[in-house]
């Protein structure tokens, strides 16, 4: 018997727990080439804006000891282009889609969010409170616990199906914000987005990014990502989806041992588009290993000491 | 005759050409010159795909870096599945990859990029390499001949700081272009910037229909894509940038275009209609 | 002529910015079998307290992707057998010897800082109030800008010589923390500490550390480490020691590039204990190759976007 | 005839074996069975340091993995200062071992730890090995007869799963030791595990001088000292630990001992005697 991955978040059931993560994946048409969409439990949408952006100048990407840094600064097509060019595509993808909203004001991821209730095959919208690669708006949202409640409680009113709130870990205390998005009704947490970070040329003596700094990712972060989960996943009652590092099927099951329902690939995919695949076909071989016949009998049993 | 350009241009088809990711292994390697190589690999099921302008991402499985690494696609041998990458050593990747030895095995994903849209029978080609930007230029000018097209009317330009950055000498003499190597300290063909001798060539061929492919540093891209804007010349550059993913999807290469906007190296790209970049 | 490496801290001269941060070079016995330890600009001890300490039952490290996670626990010979056992040898290494202190209240960093008040040898101290592998204290006095005013104006009472801060990355401003630290009468800030992370063994579904939690170093954390240098080199005037996965001498450029007046090299000890010595080397040699007389011509000069 | 155990034991003069830190190759590699090999390094300048008990912090300059990996000392050829390393193929850093070819280039930090304690004259060696184990014991045998110990003397018992973890046959039984393979299927040697046989011979050796030697799976070595301790019977085991460091500056490599307290396994180990480690 083939060991079920299906899991369900906030009633919303997915085909396995892999997720390709904001940013990663565009809005899925290249990945498309490496792979049959309809393989991942969902696509998360690059963070969709109100009005277009076309992001930081180059150079906004670095590579770094395990991991990169990247300042794309929220690049994207807007809101009404994405639901007129992008949406079509992504509804006939076969796999579940989250679209991830960003903003630099209240007003703005309420009107986008709005915008996206009215568009069918928006299976959830992800708020990027946690973006640390723009000056207004973005992290500062996900950094205090009033201005978290409150953003994730105006995108609520005007959003109808599930809702989960993307939390920065440059925080002092996940858990206070975790518990504020809780406060303002979202359906679930994801976690984390990208530390924030810089790299210097000590050649020319200029930032590797024109944004001066940017957000660390990849496999170097995974240890932090992983206790942060654990720290949410102590204190909250909302599903976790677990960003950060993953890379292989190892990373996710300790993901999921820790309390992640599902997990969202990000940095990984750059090196291995095709590795949502290679962790879905290894999760069922886990499972059988380990005789377990559903992927949720593995959620937050990690044995502490 | 069919048109050289029309023919085969994967560039207008591109769900032909889906890119692989497939494993595989060295099964040559050449030392060219001081700190430059050639590796070929085999075999790559997307052998047949692959054009001159097109580029792989390469990874080594023993490699600390951690993005894979762009090469263009120096050449491929379709009969034996196996395709050339020509590299110099600059940093830790390429210091990885000059390491590897026959039977290392090695991750391909490819072939990426728009490849250079080939030349009409009635135009000559002018290619333009500077420094380790040959290797797409040779695949370039092999193909070409190998459709048809007139040597002699392949002029080769091929700038490099000295003799040692002037590397496959004899492979691209034995084309039969009319091959015009410069080096900046004379030490090997023309001396001086490789856009002089262009600029010169340029400026006498009144009347000449031409067509420009430059791949190279930047501030020789940029000088050649001036050169083509101000003698009126098509033609296509190829760019280079750090590239995260290759495939589009991370939008960590982009560069800004001079109709506004922005436009991914890896995607929209390696290979520009001159002008169309703001350099 | 020789590019000078001399740099000077609250009036302290150093013979260079190199140091080998607290934990990762004991007590300098095992290091100086690798090289002379007077090639180093100072020398800073495994974290100190008034009693021994055993730390955390093992396993008590595990290797991350560049980087590793350590919960050792504050393991040491407690503040008397140091004096006596340690400091003879330290004394007499013809290097600058920083003290690190750590304590689970107030009253041990205080008492510790009184001894060390007394000893001969010790050229500073420094105060580790942002270790993440302890239950009660450590941390959590470098997470709240008032803890940290209060244990360093306390130890700044009864320790005459310079004193600096260690601050640690797990909050949400770090530049509340240093201003707090001026407050309090540091001389200079060091930074930073681990972050915190964890890991998890797939096999047993067991945390790879005793402590269920640790801290992460190594080349991985450097771009974290180099934005909280310039984020507080930019709102606070105190020295900086910058530290976090710096292994090579570019890594040395860009910190002081940053801001950082000295660095402190970890986790880089372990795999290459000699890295010290080639980083002196490197820095002469960048330093002529960049035509600069001294390396103090480097401190602060990134050219931000 | 000076005692075997008092000569030449650099555990004694442990400033005499400060470690370096060095660039050198790999001169030889050999397969030994499905995951084990053989590597040869050299040149090594501190070859003629090397005891049995002795181990090295090994770094790959092509590895992904972060830490050095502690490898026992298994041989050493000081003429030609070179030294060999046995190892199994079981996680990433390993099997990135498995792929070093002749030639390649490696870093080595050694010679780490305290080595074994050499038998008096008139003891028996018991020689321990369980799996991977066996690579100091080899050294160590060799070591001792090489000083004039008589092999009659020394008892050889090597555990493994089966027949393949059973590796350097034919090197072992050529030293003339009383060599007792032991496999948990039966498929070469003994059946069983290897301290039963151990457990028998101890039981009957009454009034023979023996000396204990071990080194193996954790569990193994439990065994064996708890047969050390109630069989009165002295001796060592060489334990294994994650090592970030190698050197004694971590402290990450830590055992409880039995009179309370920890101690490094990389600096007051590897090799510990009977009932000093609680196990
Ligand atoms: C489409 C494309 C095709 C290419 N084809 C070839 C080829 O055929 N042969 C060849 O030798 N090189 C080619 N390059 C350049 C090659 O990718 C870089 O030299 C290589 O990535 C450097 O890696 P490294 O680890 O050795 O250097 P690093 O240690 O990463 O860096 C060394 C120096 O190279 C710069 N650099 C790093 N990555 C790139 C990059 N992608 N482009 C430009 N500069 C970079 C760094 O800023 C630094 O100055 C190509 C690049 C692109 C984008
Ligand atoms: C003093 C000493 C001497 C050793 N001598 C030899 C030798 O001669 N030949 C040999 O083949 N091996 C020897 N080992 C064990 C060897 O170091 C490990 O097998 C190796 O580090 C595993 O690395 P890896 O990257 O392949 O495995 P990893 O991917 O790191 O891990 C694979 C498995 O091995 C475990 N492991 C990792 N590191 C160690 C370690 N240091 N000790 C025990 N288990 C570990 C992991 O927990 C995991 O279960 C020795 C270890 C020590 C401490
Ligand atoms: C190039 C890049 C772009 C990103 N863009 C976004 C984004 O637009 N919105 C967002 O919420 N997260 C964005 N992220 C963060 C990722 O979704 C993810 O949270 C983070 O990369 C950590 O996961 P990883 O280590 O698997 O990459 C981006 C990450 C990268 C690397
Ligand atoms: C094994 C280990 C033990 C450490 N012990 C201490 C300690 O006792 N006190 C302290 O202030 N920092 C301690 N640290 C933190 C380091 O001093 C340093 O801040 C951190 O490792 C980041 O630098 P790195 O990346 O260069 O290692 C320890 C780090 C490691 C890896
Ligand atoms: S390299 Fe990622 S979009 Fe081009
Ligand atoms: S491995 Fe670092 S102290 Fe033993």
């Amino acid at each position: 018997m083939t060991p079920d991955l299906k899991v369900t978040i906030a009633g919303v059931e997915f085909a396995n727990p892999i997720m390709t993560a904001s940013g990663c994946c565009g809005y899925g048409e290249e990945l498309a080439q490496m792979f049959p969409l309809k393989k991942l439990g969902a696509l998360v949408t690059k963070s969709i804006t109100q009005e277009p952006r076309l992001g930081h100048p180059p150079p906004r990407t670095a590579e770094t000891s395990s991991g990169m840094l990247n300042a794309i600064g929220l690049a994207n097509v807007g809101v009404d282009q994405f639901i007129v060019d992008k949406m079509p595509f992504l509804r006939s993808s076969g796999t579940r889609i989250i679209v991830n909203v960003a903003g630099s004001s209240l007003k703005e991821y309420v009107e986008v969010c709005a915008r996206l209730n009215d568009c069918e095959g928006v299976d959830m919208v992800e708020l990027n409170i946690s973006c640390p690669n723009v000056d207004e708006g973005g992290m500062e949202f996900g950094s205090d616990p009033r201005l978290t409640e409150k953003v994730v409680s105006a995108a609520r009113k005007v959003f109808s199906r599930p809702l989960i709130a993307k939390l920065s870990p440059n925080v002092t205390s996940i858990e206070k914000i975790a518990q504020a998005a809780e406060q303002g009704g979202a359906d679930a947490l994801s976690l984390i987005n990208s530390l924030v970070g810089t790299a210097i040329d000590i050649n020319t003596w200029r930032p590797r990014l024109t944004n001066n700094r940017g957000g660390l990712t990849g496999p170097a972060i995974k240890p932090v990502a992983l206790a942060k989960v654990d720290a949410v996943f102590n204190c909250c009652r909302l599903p976790i989806i677990g960003i950060g590092g993953i890379s292989c099927v190892e990373d996710v099951v300790e993901f999921i041992l820790c309390g992640a329902t599902a997990v969202e690939i990000g940095t990984a995919l750059f090196v291995e588009p095709t590795v949502p695949v290679t962790i879905v076909d290894g999760l069922k071989k886990y499972l059988k290993r380990k005789k377990l016949s559903s992927i949720t009998d593995l959620l937050g049993k990690v044995r502490k000491y | 005759m069919v048109d050289v350009q029309d023919e085969n241009n994967p560039a207008e088809s591109p769900e032909m050409i889906k890119p692989a990711c497939c494993d595989t292994f060295v099964v040559k390697k050449k030392k060219l010159g001081v700190e430059y190589f050639s590796l070929t690999f085999g075999p790559f099921s997307k052998i047949r795909a692959c054009r001159p302008g097109h580029f792989i991402q390469l990874k080594l499985p023993d490699s600390q870096v951690f993005f894979r690494r762009p090469m263009s696609v120096a050449g491929v041998i379709p009969q034996n599945s196996e395709m050339e990458i020509v590299l110099k050593v600059v940093g830790r990747g390429t210091s990885s990859m000059s390491r590897l030895k026959k039977g290392d095995p090695v991750n391909i994903l490819g072939p990426l990029g728009i490849p250079f849209k080939l030349p009409h029978r009635n135009e000559s080609a002018v290619l333009v390499a500077g420094g380790v930007g040959v290797p797409p230029l040779l695949f370039l000018a092999e193909t070409m001949i190998s459709k048809g097209f007139d040597p002699e009317k392949i002029l080769f330009y091929y700038g490099g700081r000295t003799s040692a950055d002037i590397i496959l000498r004899s492979r691209i003499k034995s084309l039969g272009v009319r091959f015009s190597p410069v080096t900046e300290d004379g030490s090997y063909g023309i001396e001086g910037i490789v856009t002089e001798p262009l600029e010169k060539m340029l400026n006498g061929a009144k009347g000449e229909k031409l067509r420009l492919y430059a791949c190279g540093p930047e501030g020789m891209l940029k000088a050649i894509n001036n050169l083509g804007l101000k003698y009126g010349v098509d033609g296509q550059i190829s760019l280079e940038a750090l590239m995260p993913c290759g495939i589009g999807v991370c939008l960590g290469c982009v560069v800004p275009l001079t109709e506004g906007g922005h436009a991914r190296v890896c995607t929209e790209g390696p290979v520009f209609d001159i002008g169309k970049v703001a350099l």
